[in-house]
C-alpha cells in the first residue's frame, strides 16, 4: 500500500491541494476530496478506463498498436487543410503548450474549454479589466460573498469551505458567522437556499441588474422599467447595494449564469465595472468560479505564449483572435475546419448538436481516459494519462494561481508518460510528415 | 568549441575604461578572452565592425516582462496585439503585442535591439511559478526576477517585533524557495492597507493591524539585504508613487538607508574589470520619474526632478533607474495596487488588480501618453531630467519601467533624446508647453556621450544588480554578449536624430554568448537564456525557528506548505548564486 | 409549451462524468432530465417524459420530466449533459459560447423513449461514420 | 475607368480571406495579375483565380491605367464564405450581387461598397470613411471597435436595409449608421460620438455604457437600459442631417458608466 499527501485534485478550478490517497492494488482510498474529486480518483482503478489505442476503419473499431495510433493522428492533422486542435481543461499546461505549438506549426485553429465556459468572462476582462485577488484574500478578510450566476454547492463543492464562506481566516475567525452571503440566480438553487439574501432575477437580465446597481452607485435612480425587466424591485437592489457598500471586504464569484446567458461578455464587463467602482467605497474583488480544473491555465499560457486567451487562429503564421470567428463552436457550426484533435474534452456531449454533427463527419482523433460520446465518433482514440495522479505538471487555479502537481503513481502505459508526452509524439510525427 | 572575433570596432566598455578605442573582441566558448590561437582564429566567426560602435550586450535591470501581472496586461488588451504581430519563421515562433508582447516576441524584440539580459522587476512569491514559466519560455535572454517583500506579513511581523535576524532568515528561505534574485520593496506598508482599499501617505504612518511604517520596512529590508549580502541592493518603489509633490517622500526614503554599508557576499568568479564592478549603493530607486513630482495637485503639477537629483548628487549610496515616458501607448503595471486604483479614478481606463494573499498586490491599467497632455508632457521631461540632472552616470540607469512609462522598443528614441539637445527641443515643440514650462529640461544643455550611454544601458545596470561579474562589460571572462551598432563615433551627427534612432533600434549584430542571435533586426539564432537566482543562507537554528512561525501562519494561505515552492523544472539553465554560504551562515546567530 | 432552457451543473452529473460513467444507465437517469415548475408540469398533464425541441425544429430529445419548486414558471432546468446540449442554440453572438442558459425551447409530453448517451450519439451523430 | 467582374467558380469549403479584393489593389492590374493575387484559405495562400472567374472591362482607356477611384469591382454570386472583401479600401466601388462574408469593408477609409444580400459580422469595423450599404441584413459588430478597444468607427456611413444583430456601432466615435430594420443587443455600446438610427426595434442594451453621440430608436426597446434618464420630449427632432418625424422622448446616459455621461438616446413615443 502506498499513501500520499498534498495531492492536487484534477477535477475543478478549486485545485484543492490537500488530497490524501492510499493506493493498494485495485483499490484507492481518498480523503478530503469532494464527491466529484473522489469519483475521478477512482478512475485510476476503474474497469472502463481506456487501456489501449483504438482505431476506426470503415465503421469498425479495433485496438491498434500505439505507434499506429500516433501515426494515424498525425496523418489526420497533416492531411487536413484547416485542423482544429482542442485542448481540454482536464490536462496540464505542459500538454496545452504542445497543443499551441502544434497549432502554430500547422497554421491551425486552437481552442480550449474556456470557449464554452468562462470565455465570455475573459472577453469581459478585455472590455473592462478585472479587479481581483487570490483566494486567500477573501478567506482572511472577506465578510461578504456574492455568488452571481454560480452554484458552488453543485459545481465546486469545496469553494465555500476552503475559500469563501466557512474558512477561518485572519480577520474571519468565526468563519460563516463573520460573513454575509448573497446569491443572484433565477433558480432557487441549493446555494441560494443557503444564502442570507437570494436575488431571484429573471433569466437573461443580469446586465440590466448590474447596470442598475451601477446607476444607483452613481447616485441616480435607474429607469423604472428595470423592475419589470429583471423581476427585482429597486428597493431590493438598494438593499443589496447597501450590503455591498457597507462591508469591509466583498467578493463576487461569477458563474456561467453570467457567461452563458444572453449578454455574455457584456454581463461580465458590467460586473467588472461594478467592482471597479465599488473600490472607491470599500474593498471589493471579483473572480470567476471555474468548473474545470485547468480552464484558467489555457487562458494564461495562450496569453503569455501568443497574446490571446483562447480561440487562437494561426493560419497566417501569427496569432489571431476573434471569438465567433476562430472559436471552436463557430468553426464547427460553420464547417470551417476539416479535422479535429480533441484532448481531454468531450465536445460531442458539450457542444450544440450542429457542432457534434459536423464532428461526426470529419476525421477526429482524441485523447481520453474513459469512453464517452466523443470517443464514440473518433477515428483514433489514444488513452489518456491522468494528470496529478499519474504525471506531474501545472494547473492554474480559479484565481490564476499556478499549482504544481506531483503524481502518486505513474502512467499505466509503457508508450507515454503523460498527455504532454503523447502530444509531443504526435507533434514529432506531424513534423516528419510535413517535412 | 566555438570562437568569434569582432574586429576593429570602436569599443565602449566603461567598466574597463575603454572609450571608443578601436579594438578586437575575442570570444571563446561564450566568454571574452584576451586572444585566440591561430587555428581558432581561422575557424572563428568574424564580424567586421570597422567604423562601428561596439558595446557590451544591453542590460535591462528593471522591466516587467514575466509573471501574473504582465499576463493580466496581455489578457486584458487584445486591441494592443492585433496589429502588432510577429510571423513565425523557420526558427522563431509567432507572437503578438505592442505594449505587452507575448514572451517569444518580447525575447526577439529585446535581442534584435541589442539587449541580452533583462530582469523582471516584481515577482509575487505565491505566483513565482508563473513568473518562472514565462521566463522559461522567453527565448535568448538571460533573466532573473526580484521578489516583492515590502508588504509581506512575515516581514512586517518580524520587523515590528524588531527581530531582524528572523526577517533575514525568512527572506533567505523565500528567495531559495521561489528562486528569486533580489529584494523588491513596493509601496512599503501601503499595499497591505490596499487589502482594505486604503493606503499609507507618510513614511511614519503605521499601517492597519501590522502597525509597521514604511520607514521601518525600508530600513529593515535594506539591513536584511546587507546581512545576507545579496548581489544587488534593496530595490525600492517608493510610497506615494505617481502623486504630485512626491519627490520629497522619495528623497526622504533614500535617506533611510544612508549609512548601511553595501556588502556583496555572493560566491562568484568575477570577470576582469578595470573599474570596480561591485555595487556601491545601498538602495536602488525604481523608475525615479514616477517619484519626482512637484506641485500639490494636477493643477499645479510640475517637475520635482531638480530637487530629487540635488539630493542624489550629494550622496554615493543611491542608484536610480529613470522610468522615462517616451509618449504613445503604454500599459501601466505595478505591485502598487493602490497607485493603480488612483490612476483608474483619474483616467477611467481599463483596470485590473490582483492582491496576493499574505504577500503583495498588483495593478494593471491601459494608458496612452499624449504629447498634447500637459501632465504627460511634464512626465516626459521629468524622465529625461532624472537622467541628465544627476551628474554621475554611474548613479543612473535608463529604463521606461517597461511597459509603464513606455515600451522597451522605444529605448532608441530615449537614447536619442539623452544624446541630443536638438532632439529634445524638437519634441518639446510638439508637446504641450508645460513640458519645458514646468520642468528645467529646456535649460539643460547636457548631451550624453556614447560612453555614457554604455554606462546607463550596460555597465551600470549590470553593476547595480550585481551582475557585473559577467555582464555589462567586455573584460576577460565576461559573457560574450556584444552589440554592434552601425554608428561611426567619429561621424556621429546628433542633428540627424532620425538616423540615430533607427541605427540604435536595429544594430548590425547582437551577439549572445559569442553567437550571433540577431542581424539587422532579424533573429538568426535562438539559444536558450539562463535564469539567475540567489541562494542565501542563515544558520540552521535560526532558520528552524523562523520556519516554525511560517508553518504556524501557513493556515492563512490557500496553498499547502508542501505545494508552495517553485520546483527546479520551472527554470531553464538555472544559475544559482550562493550567498552567505551555509558554513559562514552559521556565524549568523541570534544576538 | 415554449420555455426558457437553463442548463447547469449538478453534483451527481459531475460525480458520474468525472467518474467516466457517461455511457451508463445511472448517468441517463441522472441527466436525461427536465425539471419544470409544478404548475407547468401539471398543466402538461404531469408527463413521465417530455420532448424538448430547439425552436428551429431541427433537433429534439426525449427526457424524463419532474416537477421542481426551484424552477420558475416558463423555465425548465436540465443538467449540463448531452441531452440538454442537443437543443441548446448553437449561435454564439460572436462570443464563441452558445446560449447554454436562456435558450428558448419547446416542451411537450411524449411517449418517445429516453435514449442513453450512447444510443443518442448513434441516433443523432452516427451519420458520417 | 475599369470594371472588374468576379464570379465564384463553385462553392467554397474552408472560408477564404480575400482583402486583396479591393479597388486599391485591383487598380491598374490586368486580368492575369488579378487572377494571380493571393488569397488565404486556412494556412495556405492560393491565387484568386482558383476561386473566381475574373473579367476585366474598361469603360474608357486602358484598364491598366485606372486609378483606385476609377476602379469598380462587381461580384456576381454568393460569397458568404469569403471574408475581408474591401478591407481598408480607400476609394472606388465594390458591388456584390449576393451575400458577403465577415469583415466586409473593415477599416475602409473611402469609396463605396454595396451588398445586395446579407453581410457577415464585423462589416465596417473601425471604419474611417466611405459608404457601406448592406441591402440585406447584417451580423454582429457592424461598424464596431475591435475586441477590447473603446474606439470604433470614426467616420463614413453604414446603411443597412434589413436587420442587424448585436453590438452594432460598438465604440462609435464618429460617422453614421442607419438600420432600416431591427437590432438585437447592445447597439451603440460605449458609443462616444456619431449617430445611430434604428428605424425598427431593439432588444436590449441600447446605448449601454454610452458617453457621447446620439442613438435614435423608432420602434420599441424590449429591455430598456437602466442608466438612461429622461430629459425631455422633442417633436420632429433633427439629428445631424437626419430628420425624424413624430414625438420622441429624449434620454441622457449611460449613468451606469459614470456620473456625468453625455450620450443622447431618442425613443419614439407611442
Amino acid at each position: 500500500m502506498m499513501a500520499s499527501k498534498n495531492i492536487v485534485c484534477p477535477v475543478c478550478g478549486a485545485s484543492c491541494d490537500d488530497i490524501q490517497v492510499e493506493l493498494s492494488g485495485d483499490k484507492i482510498n481518498v480523503k478530503n476530496a469532494c464527491k466529484m474529486g473522489n469519483a475521478k480518483f477512482q478512475e485510476i482503478v476503474s474497469s472502463h478506463r481506456i487501456s489501449q489505442p483504438l482505431l476506426r476503419e470503415k465503421g469498425i473499431v479495433r485496438p491498434c498498436p500505439w505507434e499506429e495510433a500516433i501515426e494515424r493522428t498525425a496523418e489526420i492533422l497533416a492531411d487536413a487543410s484547416r485542423p482544429l486542435i482542442f485542448m481540454g481543461s482536464e490536462t496540464s499546461c505542459e500538454a496545452m503548450e504542445v497543443g499551441l505549438h502544434l497549432a502554430e506549426f500547422l497554421g491551425a485553429a486552437v481552442d480550449s474549454n474556456s470557449t464554452v465556459c468562462h470565455g465570455p468572462t475573459a472577453m469581459g476582462i478585455q472590455e473592462a479589466g478585472r479587479v481581483g485577488a487570490t483566494a486567500g484574500q477573501s478567506k482572511s478578510r472577506g465578510d461578504l460573498a456574492v455568488y452571481w450566476g454560480s452554484n458552488p454547492l453543485e459545481s465546486m463543492p469545496r469553494h465555500m469551505s476552503r475559500y469563501a464562506v466557512y474558512p477561518r481566516g485572519y480577520w474571519t475567525q468565526r468563519g460563516r458567522f463573520d460573513r454575509t452571503i448573497i446569491t443572484v440566480d433565477p433558480r432557487k438553487s441549493i446555494t441560494a437556499e443557503n444564502s442570507d439574501l437570494h436575488i431571484q432575477l429573471r433569466p437573461n437580465t443580469d446586465y440590466e441588474l448590474l447596470s442598475a446597481l451601477l446607476v444607483l452607485l452613481h447616485g441616480k435612480r435607474p429607469h423604472p422599467s428595470v423592475e419589470k425587466v429583471t423581476g427585482v424591485s429597486i428597493s431590493q437592489m438598494e438593499e443589496m447595494l447597501e450590503l455591498m457598500k457597507s462591508c469591509n471586504f466583498g467578493s463576487i464569484y461569477v458563474g456561467l449564469g453570467i457567461a452563458s446567458s444572453y449578454g455574455k461578455h457584456r454581463n461580465a464587463e458590467a460586473a467588472f465595472n461594478l467592482v471597479k467602482e465599488l473600490n472607491a467605497r470599500t474593498k471589493f474583488v471579483i473572480g470567476a468560479l471555474r468548473g474545470h480544473c485547468n480552464v484558467a491555465g489555457f487562458n494564461q499560457i495562450a496569453s503569455y505564449l501568443y497574446g490571446f486567451p483562447f480561440g487562437l487562429d494561426f493560419s497566417r503564421g501569427y496569432p489571431r483572435y476573434n471569438p465567433g470567428e476562430y472559436t471552436a463552436v463557430d468553426l464547427l457550426r460553420e464547417r470551417d475546419v476539416d479535422c479535429a484533435l480533441i484532448v481531454s474534452a468531450d465536445l460531442v456531449s458539450h457542444f450544440p448538436a450542429a457542432c457534434a454533427e459536423y464532428l461526426a463527419e470529419i476525421p477526429v482523433a482524441c485523447i481520453d481516459i474513459a469512453p464517452c460520446p466523443t470517443t464514440m465518433i473518433s477515428d483514433v482514440v489514444l488513452p489518456g494519462v491522468i494528470d496529478a495522479m499519474e504525471c506531474d505538471g501545472t494547473f492554474y487555479r480559479l484565481d490564476d494561481v499556478p499549482i504544481y502537481f506531483q503524481p502518486f503513481t505513474k502512467s499505466p502505459f509503457s508508450n507515454t508518460k503523460s498527455n504532454a508526452d503523447t502530444m509531443k509524439q504526435i507533434f514529432e510525427k506531424v513534423k516528419a510528415l510535413k517535412r | 568549441m566555438s570562437a568569434t572575433i569582432i574586429r576593429n570596432g570602436c569599443v565602449f566598455d566603461p567598466l574597463n575604461g575603454i572609450n571608443g578605442d578601436v579594438l578586437d573582441i575575442f570570444i571563446r566558448d561564450g566568454k571574452v578572452v584576451s586572444s585566440l590561437t591561430g587555428a581558432e582564429q581561422r575557424d572563428a566567426t568574424i564580424i567586421d565592425a570597422g567604423g562601428k560602435t561596439v558595446m557590451p550586450g544591453g542590460v535591462d535591470s528593471h522591466s516587467h516582462v514575466a509573471g501574473a501581472k504582465v499576463n493580466a496586461g496581455r489578457l486584458m488588451r487584445p486591441e494592443d496585439h492585433y496589429k502588432s504581430v510577429r510571423t513565425k519563421t523557420g526558427i522563431t515562433h509567432g507572437g503578438s503585442g505592442y505594449t505587452v508582447p507575448s514572451v517569444y516576441k518580447q525575447g526577439y524584440d529585446y535581442a534584435a535591439m541589442g539587449y541580452t539580459t533583462v530582469f523582471e522587476a516584481a515577482m509575487p512569491p505565491l505566483e513565482a511559478r508563473h513568473t518562472h514559466e514565462e521566463m522559461r519560455s522567453t527565448p535568448i535572454l538571460d533573466m532573473g526576477a526580484y521578489m516583492v517583500f515590502g508588504n509581506n506579513w512575515f516581514v512586517m511581523r518580524y520587523l515590528k517585533e524588531g527581530d531582524i535576524e528572523k526577517a533575514a532568515a525568512y527572506v533567505a528561505w523565500m528567495m531559495r524557495t521561489h528562486k528569486a534574485y533580489g529584494i523588491k520593496c513596493v509601496n512599503p506598508a501601503g499595499v497591505e492597507n490596499w487589502g482594505w482599499a486604503k493606503n499609507v501617505r507618510g513614511l511614519d504612518e503605521p499601517n492597519i493591524h501590522f502597525e509597521v511604517t514604511p520607514r521601518e520596512l525600508i530600513r529593515g529590508l535594506a539591513k536584511v539585504n546587507e546581512m545576507l549580502g545579496l548581489p544587488m541592493s534593496l530595490h525600492l518603489h517608493a510610497n506615494n508613487l505617481g502623486h504630485p509633490g512626491n519627490w520629497e517622500i522619495a528623497r526622504d526614503s533614500l535617506m533611510i538607508t544612508s549609512g548601511i554599508v553595501p556588502k556583496n557576499k555572493s560566491e562568484l568568479e568575477w570577470a576582469e574589470t578595470k573599474e570596480s564592478a561591485r555595487r556601491r549603493q545601498s538602495v536602488y530607486l525604481a523608475h525615479a520619474q514616477f517619484s519626482a513630482y512637484g506641485g500639490t495637485s494636477w493643477r499645479d503639477f510640475c517637475s520635482g526632478a531638480p530637487e530629487l537629483a540635488g539630493y542624489i548628487n550629494q550622496v554615493d549610496d543611491v542608484v536610480i533607474d529613470s522610468g522615462c515616458v517616451p509618449f504613445g501607448p503604454a500599459t501601466t503595471m505595478t505591485g502598487d495596487g493602490p497607485a493603480q486604483h488612483d490612476l483608474y479614478m483619474l483616467t477611467g481606463q481599463k483596470w485590473s488588480n490582483t492582491d496576493v494573499e499574505l504577500e503583495c498586490g498588483s495593478g494593471v491599467l491601459s494608458l496612452t501618453y499624449l504629447k498634447s497632455s500637459p501632465v504627460h508632457s511634464v512626465q516626459w521631461a521629468i524622465g529625461l531630467e532624472v537622467m541628465l540632472l544627476i551628474d554621475d552616470p554611474w548613479k543612473t540607469i535608463m529604463t521606461t519601467d517597461h511597459p509603464n512609462g513606455g515600451i522597451f522598443t522605444q529605448y532608441p528614441q530615449l537614447i536619442t533624446w539623452l544624446m541630443s539637445k536638438k532632439a529634445r527641443d524638437d519634441t518639446a515643440r510638439e508637446c504641450h508647453k508645460w513640458a519645458y514650462d514646468k520642468s528645467s529640461l529646456g535649460g539643460v544643455d547636457r548631451e550624453m556621450s556614447l560612453y555614457e550611454m554604455a554606462i546607463v544601458t550596460r555597465a551600470n545596470p549590470a553593476r547595480t544588480i550585481g551582475m557585473a561579474y559577467r555582464k555589462g562589460h567586455l573584460g576577460i571572462g565576461a559573457d560574450g554578449d556584444v552589440t554592434v551598432y552601425d554608428i561611426d563615433p567619429g561621424k556621429l551627427n546628433l542633428n540627424d536624430t532620425t538616423a540615430l534612432t533607427a541605427r540604435l533600434a536595429r544594430p548590425d549584430y547582437t551577439v549572445k554568448d559569442g553567437r550571433i542571435v540577431a542581424r539587422q533586426g532579424e533573429i538568426v539564432a535562438v539559444p536558450e537564456g539562463r535564469r539567475y537566482y540567489c541562494r542565501p543562507y542563515v544558520g540552521d537554528a535560526l532558520e528552524k525557528e523562523m520556519l516554525s512561525d511560517v508553518k504556524d501562519w501557513f493556515k492563512y494561505y490557500t496553498v499547502g506548505f508542501a505545494n508552495y515552492p517553485v520546483p527546479d523544472k520551472y527554470l531553464k539553465n538555472p544559475v544559482a548564486i550562493p550567498v552567505n554560504k551555509p558554513l559562514e551562515a552559521e556565524a549568523m546567530v541570534r544576538r | 409549451m415554449q420555455a426558457m432552457l437553463n442548463t447547469g451543473s449538478t453534483i451527481e452529473e459531475g460525480r458520474l462524468a468525472k467518474g467516466g460513467s457517461k455511457l451508463t444507465e445511472e448517468y441517463t437517469q441522472e441527466c436525461a432530465v427536465c425539471e419544470m415548475n409544478p404548475v407547468d408540469f401539471q398543466a402538461m398533464g404531469s408527463p413521465q417524459r417530455v420532448l424538448i425541441s430547439a425552436m428551429d425544429g431541427r433537433h429534439s430529445v426525449s427526457v424524463y420530466a419532474y416537477a421542481a419548486d426551484s424552477v420558475e414558471r416558463g423555465q425548465i432546468f436540465m443538467p449540463r449533459a448531452i441531452w440538454a446540449n442537443v437543443v441548446v442554440d448553437p449561435e454564439t453572438f460572436s462570443t464563441g459560447s452558445p446560449l447554454y442558459k436562456g435558450s428558448p425551447v419547446r416542451v411537450e409530453a411524449t411517449f418517445e423513449d429516453v435514449l442513453n448517451a450512447g444510443d443518442l450519439v448513434l441516433k443523432l451523430y452516427a451519420r458520417g461514420r | 475607368m475599369a470594371e472588374i467582374l468576379l464570379r465564384p467558380k463553385g462553392s467554397i469549403g474552408i472560408m477564404v480571406e480575400a482583402e486583396v479584393i479591393s479597388p486599391n489593389i485591383f487598380a491598374g492590374k490586368n486580368k492575369a495579375e488579378i487572377e494571380g493575387l493571393l488569397v488565404w484559405q486556412g494556412p495556405v495562400q492560393l491565387p484568386l483565380g482558383e476561386f473566381f472567374d475574373v473579367d476585366v472591362r474598361s469603360a474608357a482607356g486602358l484598364p491598366e491605367r485606372a486609378r483606385p477611384e476609377e476602379t469598380s469591382i462587381l461580384i456576381e454570386g454568393d460569397i458568404s464564405r469569403v471574408k475581408r472583401i474591401g478591407q481598408g479600401m480607400k476609394a472606388g466601388w465594390i458591388e456584390i450581387h449576393g451575400c458577403a462574408g465577415m469583415h466586409l469593408g473593415a477599416e475602409m477609409a473611402g469609396g463605396s461598397i454595396l451588398v445586395q444580400g446579407n453581410a457577415g459580422s464585423w462589416a465596417g469595423m473601425g471604419m474611417l470613411g466611405g459608404l457601406l450599404h448592406i441591402a440585406g441584413s447584417a451580423g454582429d459588430h457592424i461598424g464596431s471597435a475591435y475586441r477590447g478597444s473603446w474606439r470604433g468607427m470614426t467616420g463614413g456611413t453604414i446603411q443597412i436595409d434589413g436587420n442587424a444583430r448585436s453590438q452594432l456601432g460598438g465604440g462609435l466615435v464618429g460617422g453614421k449608421i442607419v438600420v432600416a430594420g431591427n437590432v438585437e443587443n447592445f447597439c451603440g455600446i460605449r458609443q462616444s460620438g456619431g449617430l445611430i438610427l434604428v428605424k425598427g426595434s431593439a432588444v436590449r442594451g441600447t446605448g449601454a455604457e454610452m458617453n457621447g453621440g446620439t442613438i435614435a430608436v423608432c420602434g420599441a426597446i424590449k429591455q430598456f437600459t437602466p442608466g438612461f434618464v429622461e430629459t425631455g420630449r422633442e417633436e420632429n427632432p433633427k439629428l445631424g442631417d437626419v430628420q425624424l418625424e413624430g414625438w420622441y422622448a429624449k434620454f441622457t446616459g449611460d449613468y451606469a458608466l459614470g456620473k456625468n455621461p453625455k450620450g443622447s438616446l431618442y425613443c419614439r413615443e407611442g
